[in-house]
């Protein structure tokens, strides 16, 4: 009796709250502040031409820092949770499967590299790449070609740490040009190529880790 | 830093000092220790007398630091605060002579002395502040720092004790502290000023001021054991000795009667209090303190119980003086902070003396005590005499003064309470006096932990603190004219308080 | 152009980022000495920075030199720079304790090193941001490593702890995001400084919705009563130094971001809900307490003691406006911070010493334990708001400010609040004061364990003594 | 007509949405999560947003999805062993 | 009524379900679920508000972006605590919260 009067509370709750948030969006004027022509603006000086890759990358890069820094975080966190276990013994796949695997792993890394060249002037960039990446090695895992982790050892930590560790750098290092951040406009592409790269290896080791530490006690 | 600063602030480091290094000491450095302790005492002794000398001059210490600003840290050096000061060093030299003898082999001394250090040093502090808000910093030091005394045995019965302390000083410390951001509140400071500060408010605060008047005094009431407030002192009797005897005759119940003068003198101003109507309830809680202490003395068996009640009833009598609108009672107010505390520092010493002598806890083991133990017996009987005010002790020149001061203030009501009590007194000392001197000794006695050795009844560390403030009652008490007393100090702080009102 | 290289704002973020990187680089176990090191600059940097903005009153940092609202801005006040100090004043003895006591292969201090690493890196970038989206960034990034050091190497109960604190935090900052996105709908920024003039008394409706949603939910990750529930748990269930760590300083970066919220953007919005948050402060404060005096184990007591303490810091909003409340509630942070600190993490040497984590088996630890004992003495002293304490300064500000505004109620629940926290401090010392027990058996410590735990505690009450100069640098706000 | 579309996509976002609370198996809630997923990209695609699209059908339909399937195998495992 | 406008409205509804399904389920696997929904909705009031005037607005639509990251991030984290206290206890629910 008492769950069912909650579950009434909470849902009358939720229903209120979307109907007064839906009739104050529906009042909404104009918005006093337009960013979108200033991100036009400042395309050229950007080092990109794709607005979404300007924004994350350049405009609000510290932005995308932190957020690395939140997934090597997250990375981080599960290996303290789960602790050390062995690694699960890879559980050989059909050959069809494997030879599939073998097949289409090489093709997923030519679509990464370009997902990571595109994003410079279309939708794409170093976090779809890195997933794309990361999807690869989270296939050659389940079709047995790749074992799960047991505890990442110094090169994998390194490969882990790499990408965030040179944005931090760049971003470091840019504090000459007069902030963090701050690209030199001629630089700015060969830099955000430089960190989207490092990143999109780093972000599919991260990736995939989250699934290949997670997935390793499996048999445990 | 001129030397004016920098003397209230040694006078509180004397003590302080000394007790921190005393906490790090290993247990077993006996000499260090000792040494460290008299040290500080004598040195602390040297401070005083200098301050002394200058203030009796008309010199004027003091020191502030802000913490906040607008809120200061402040000390003063005064007549009034170098009586309490005064007292407390010399009383502290005593006691700590007395402590080393009685904790001789006893666990965990460094902790002891360590804390007694920050007591006495908690209770310069008070006696220096120049503000209510300091004077609240140390008064919460200081019950902070007796309590690891009174539970330094760590029994279960140590624990209800100080727990039952804490109980009533903590909730007495928030009720000070209410009245002291309120008061800051209304006047944007909290000086201590001769005639008063809280005059400057206009009439129309009359109603929050006696609000105020009634938190402040609870809050100090309640180290001052004033009834109903007086709840904790018996229970606090588990504590050791040398604690009870400085701390709770002295120390702790002195700094809520000194706090009671200060707030009356300094903070609302005799004058002001009593245009205000406050002073005749607060001649009305003393007297009945004074009556109900005496009265559940008489019917305490254990020998420190019943010293504890006597001093609930003997500290109202200073809060009475104060009472008394008029110097006369002032004076004899005053005069009995020092001559309560080397008589009754006197009676817990021989009190200590039976306990770790002759294991004596109770005035029905008292029996031929005086046989065995004549000197300290001899040193209760003249403590116990000057309670009851007898001539040619302290305690009759006290009396006499507050006797004298009823009847200037037209409070004849109050001289009867004075002698009821002093009957009372008569009441539940004669007994026991009765018990050592006359009844014959008994075969055994309950413990025996000492045992005689030539004419020293017990050891000689223990003999002579109670033996020296006997003397000092009597000498207070027969040379009570004469320059250099409690009483003609006590005269000099009349004289300064109620200024140009004509000091008898 | 060297001067901009050395920014002390920006190093505070990038510094801690550096060394978790390399602590984690290095691997398990490792990376203490680098934490330690890059600790003690960062507390060198945040003095630099306080004295700099004492001097000159605000600092920015133009994040890629764009300027808000296109870019990020980065500015650090008297109150930021107050929340930085007591930052990394906070971590650089907990590191040290930390050190020492994770030494012996425990499970739980594996990845301590980089997790706290982001921690104080998250805490720092959140204390300075200036861009309500980017404070989201920062939010996740500390909750996360929150959750993750509460977690780490522990057991079912542990675990159990961290899912909880792991859902609120969530449901906090997602609530935040939800009132970002409003925000932004409705001005097309999220910048705080751009959007303080645009943000008036006409407001449309969605902003008090957003004002709201971003209110609760931070007061959900500040643990407010009643969503205080998952705190003790993940505070009394974590290992002492990260239990001292997210008491000190976790719950306190939401609480900040309320009052940043309170007096910049939505300064016209939110005191719509201040006698709502000053009411839940003070059933905070009684809730709390009585459950601290009620707790069986020595942490959950403790954790418990959080709760009525952070009701303290709700009980100024009514009084914000005024002169002397932001003081009040900023001298509470300090005291509670490092108070607590101290005495988690002596509660933490008292565990390992005595093998258990009860209040009834601390008997005997006065006679055994005394430094740490006496720096659980200390910190209480503060928590009770006794003098001379940072705890009383803070209870004397708070009732100086709510009498001089005619709130009676408010003095009178820190009165109140300031004996209950007698009561269940008292609770603990009175057992430690008992004889000890003839069966108990006592593990040796190291003595860094126990002087970490009386620095931090000892200055908790000396800062008591040093009230102005946090006030000083109080007074230049923006 | 992009009216009725969007509003089809809406309805079918709220539905798989409210399915995936609702449905009592645990392994059909996971699936109507990854399909909800898609629809957020389609979503995000009508929103002009392919970016996010991609990202959400790689990282949040994809990898989380992948997560979700792989904790629920083990617990179906633990389950059949226990 | 405007495509962005739809999709804010639907990410109010997903995100007040969001939170319902969080408070009210106890099943953590599905609380886990629940969550997503709860972000997925905020993020479509963040893109499809500002573009209500079904303009395209790249600052939100990077917002997003970082923000999907985070939620993974966070997802894999509540998983991971999740299959760990499974296999402490063989439990899917929270255990009660003792003091003891």
């Amino acid at each position: 009796m008492k769950r069912y009067s909650l579950v009434v509370l909470v849902l009358s709750l939720a229903s209120a709250f979307v109907f007064f948030l839906g009739r104050a969006m529906l009042e909404l004027g104009p918005t006093a502040i337009d960013l979108r022509a200033p991100v036009a603006a400042h395309l050229a000086e950007s080092g990109v031409t794709h607005p979404v890759t300007a924004v994350l990358l350049n405009y609000r890069g510290y932005d995308t820092l932190l957020e690395i820094a939140v997934l090597l975080l997250a990375l981080l966190a599960i290996l303290a949770v789960v602790g050390e276990a062995p690694a699960s013994p890879t559980r050989a796949a059909h050959p069809v499967l494997q030879a599939l695997g073998r097949l289409a792993v090489p093709l997923m890394v030519v679509v990464a590299v370009y997902l990571l060249w595109a994003g410079a002037f279309r939708p794409g960039g170093a976090f779809q790449a890195g997933a794309v990446l990361a999807a690869a090695a989270v296939l050659l895992h389940l079709v047995g070609l790749l074992p799960g982790w047991s505890k990442p050892r110094l090169g994998l930590r390194f490969g882990l740490a790499a990408g965030f560790a040179l944005f931090l750098a760049v971003a470091a290092g840019l504090l000459t040009q007069g902030s963090l951040l701050q690209y030199p406009p001629a630089a700015a592409g060969v830099l955000i190529l430089l960190i989207e790269s490092g990143l999109t290896v780093s972000l599919a080791l991260i990736l995939a880790g989250l699934f290949l530490l997670l997935s390793r006690e499996a048999e445990a | 830093m001129t030397s004016h600063e920098l003397l209230p602030l040694a006078l509180l480091a004397s003590s302080l000092l000394p007790g921190l290094i005393i906490f790090g000491l290993p247990e077993a450095w006996v000499g260090v220790r000792t040494f460290l302790n008299l040290f500080a005492a004598i040195a602390k002794l040297g401070l005083v007398a200098m301050l002394l000398a200058g203030v009796a001059a008309g010199e004027a210490y003091g020191v502030r630091y802000a913490v906040l600003p607008g809120l200061e840290l402040a000390l003063k050096v005064d007549a009034l605060g170098m009586m309490f000061i005064t007292l407390s060093a010399v009383l502290w030299l005593f006691t700590t002579v007395y402590a080393i003898g009685y904790l001789e082999n006893a666990p965990h001394r460094s902790r002891f002395f360590g804390f007694f250090s920050l007591c006495v040093t908690a209770t310069m502090g008070i006696a220096l502040a120049a503000n209510l808000f300091t004077f609240f910093i140390f008064y919460e030091l200081l019950t902070l720092s007796t309590f690891p005394l009174v539970v330094h045995r760590g029994t279960d019965k140590a624990m209800k004790g100080g727990t039952v302390y804490l109980a009533y000083t903590l909730i007495g410390g928030t009720a000070l502290l209410a009245g002291i951001v309120w008061l800051h509140h209304l006047l944007g400071h909290t000086e201590f000023a001769h005639a008063g500060i809280a005059a400057a408010l206009g009439p129309e605060y009359a109603g929050q001021l006696k609000i105020i008047f009634l938190l402040l005094i609870a809050g100090v009431g309640v180290k001052a054991a004033i009834v109903p407030l007086h709840g904790w002192l018996p229970q606090a009797m588990v504590a050791p000795a040398p604690v009870s005897a400085l701390l709770h005759a002295v120390a702790v119940v002195k700094a809520g009667a000194f706090g009671i003068v200060r707030i009356v003198y300094e903070v609302y101003g005799a004058e002001f209090a009593q245009s205000l109507n406050l002073l005749y309830p607060l001649a009305l809680f003393a007297a009945v303190t004074i009556l109900w202490g005496s009265f559940r003395a008489l019917f305490q068996n254990d020998l420190k119980k019943r010293l504890a009640y006597s001093t609930v009833s003997q500290v109202s009598y200073i809060v009475l003086g104060v009472a008394l609108f008029g110097p006369i009672g002032t004076i004899g107010g005053l005069v009995h902070i020092v001559h309560q505390g080397i008589m009754k520092i006197t009676l817990f010493f021989c009190a200590g003396n039976y306990a770790e002598t002759l294991g004596i806890h109770k005035v029905s083991e008292m029996d031929g005590a005086g046989r065995r133990m004549p000197l300290t017996t001899l040193a209760f009987s003249i403590g116990a005499l000057g309670m009851m005010g007898a001539p040619l002790t302290a305690g009759a020149v006290s009396k006499a003064w507050l006797i004298d001061g009823a009847t200037a203030a037209h409070m004849e009501w109050a001289i009867w309470v004075l002698w009821t009590s002093s009957l009372l007194n008569a009441a539940y000392f004669l007994p026991i006096l009765w018990r050592a001197w006359l009844r014959p000794v008994p075969a055994t006695w309950p413990e025996e932990h000492i045992a005689r050795r030539g004419w020293r009844e017990t050891t000689l560390l223990l003999l002579l603190p109670p033996l020296f403030t006997a003397a000092a009652t009597l000498a207070a008490g027969t040379f009570a004219d004469s320059e250099a007393t409690p009483l003609a100090w006590a005269k000099l702080i009349a004289e300064r308080e109620y200024v140009g009102k004509g000091a008898p | 152009m060297l001067e901009p290289l050395f920014d002390p704002l920006v190093w505070l973020i990038l510094l801690p980022l550096a060394w978790a990187t390399l602590a984690f680089v290095l691997g398990p176990g490792r990376g203490a000495w680098p934490a330690i090191a890059g600790l003690a600059t960062q507390c060198w940097l945040a003095i630099e920075l306080a004295q700099k903005v004492g001097a000159g009153g605000v600092t920015n940092h133009v994040v890629g030199g764009w300027g808000a609202p296109l870019g990020i801005d980065l500015a650090v006040d008297g109150l930021s720079a107050a929340m930085l100090l007591l930052t990394q004043a906070v971590a650089l003895p907990l590191a040290i304790y930390a050190r020492s006591y994770f030494k012996l292969n425990d499970p739980a201090g594996t990845w301590f090193w980089p997790l706290m690493g982001f921690l104080i890196a998250g805490l720092n970038a959140l204390f300075v941001s200036a861009d309500l989206f980017n404070l989201y960034v920062t939010l996740e990034l500390v909750g996360l490593a929150a959750v993750g050091l509460v977690a780490a190497g522990g057991g079912a109960q542990q675990v159990a702890a961290a899912l909880r604190y792991l859902f609120a935090t969530l449901v906090g900052s997602g609530a935040y995001l939800l009132g970002v996105a409003l925000i932004y709908g409705a001005y097309g920024t999220v910048s705080i400084s751009t959007l303080l003039p645009l943000v008036t008394n006409d407001a449309p409706r969605l902003v008090w919705i957003a004002g709201g949603l971003m209110v609760s939910g931070l007061m959900l990750k500040t643990a407010l009563f009643p969503f205080h529930f998952w705190l003790p748990p993940a505070h009394g269930g974590a290992p002492a130094p990260v239990s001292a760590l997210l008491s000190a300083l976790v719950v306190k970066a939401s609480f900040y971001l309320i009052l940043r919220l309170w007096l910049g953007p939505l300064q016209t919005v939110l005191p719509a809900f201040a006698w709502l948050l000053a009411m839940l402060g003070a059933a905070a404060i009684f809730w709390g307490s009585w459950q601290a005096i009620r707790a069986v184990k020595l942490k959950r007591l403790i954790a418990y003691s959080t709760v009525a303490q952070l009701g303290y810091l709700f009980l100024i909003f009514p009084m914000l406006a005024a002169h002397g409340a932001l003081e009040a509630g900023v001298m509470q942070i300090f005291a509670h911070g490092l108070a607590k600190a101290g005495m988690f993490a002596a509660a933490g040497v008292l565990i390992k010493a005595t093998g258990q984590d009860t209040v009834a088996g601390l008997a005997g630890s006065v006679e055994r334990l005394p430094v740490t004992m006496f720096a659980f003495g200390l910190a209480g002293m503060t928590l009770m708001g006794l003098p001379p304490s940072s705890g009383f300064l803070a209870k004397w500000l708070i009732i100086e400010v709510a009498l001089a505004q005619g709130h009676w109620i408010i003095a009178m629940v820190v009165l109140a609040g300031g004996l209950l926290a007698a009561v269940y401090v008292l609770r603990v010392l009175r057992q430690a004061f008992l004889l000890t027990p003839a069966s108990a058996t006592l593990t040796p410590v190291p003595r860094m364990l126990e002087w970490s735990a009386f620095a931090l505690a000892a200055a908790s009450v000396l800062l008591g003594l040093r009230g102005v100069e946090l006030m000083r640098l109080l007074g230049a706000m923006a | 007509m992009t009216f009725v579309f969007d509003l089809l996509l809406a309805l079918s976002l709220l539905w798989s949405a409210w399915r995936t609370l609702a449905t009592p198996r645990l392994d059909r809630a996971i699936v109507l999560f990854i399909i909800f997923g898609l629809l957020m990209s389609l979503a995000w695609a009508r929103l002009a947003a392919p970016d996010i699209g991609l990202a959400e059908a790689a990282i949040g339909a994809g990898l989380t999805g992948a997560l979700l399937l792989d904790a629920y195998g083990v617990l179906l495992r633990r389950r059949g062993t226990a | 009524m405007s495509t962005g406008f739809i999709f804010a409205l639907t990410g109010a509804i997903l995100f007040a379900a969001g939170v319902a399904g969080v408070v009210l389920i106890g099943h953590l696997l599905r609380r886990i679920l629940a969550f997503n929904l709860m972000g997925s909705g905020a993020f479509l009031v963040l893109v499809g508000l500002a573009q209500r005037q079904d303009v395209v607005d790249p600052v939100p639509q990077a917002m997003v972006l970082t923000g999907i990251v985070v939620a993974v991030a966070a997802t894999a984290l509540a998983l991971a605590l999740v299959r760990k206290l499974h296999a402490l206890t063989g439990q899917l629910e929270l255990p009660d919260d003792v003091d003891a």
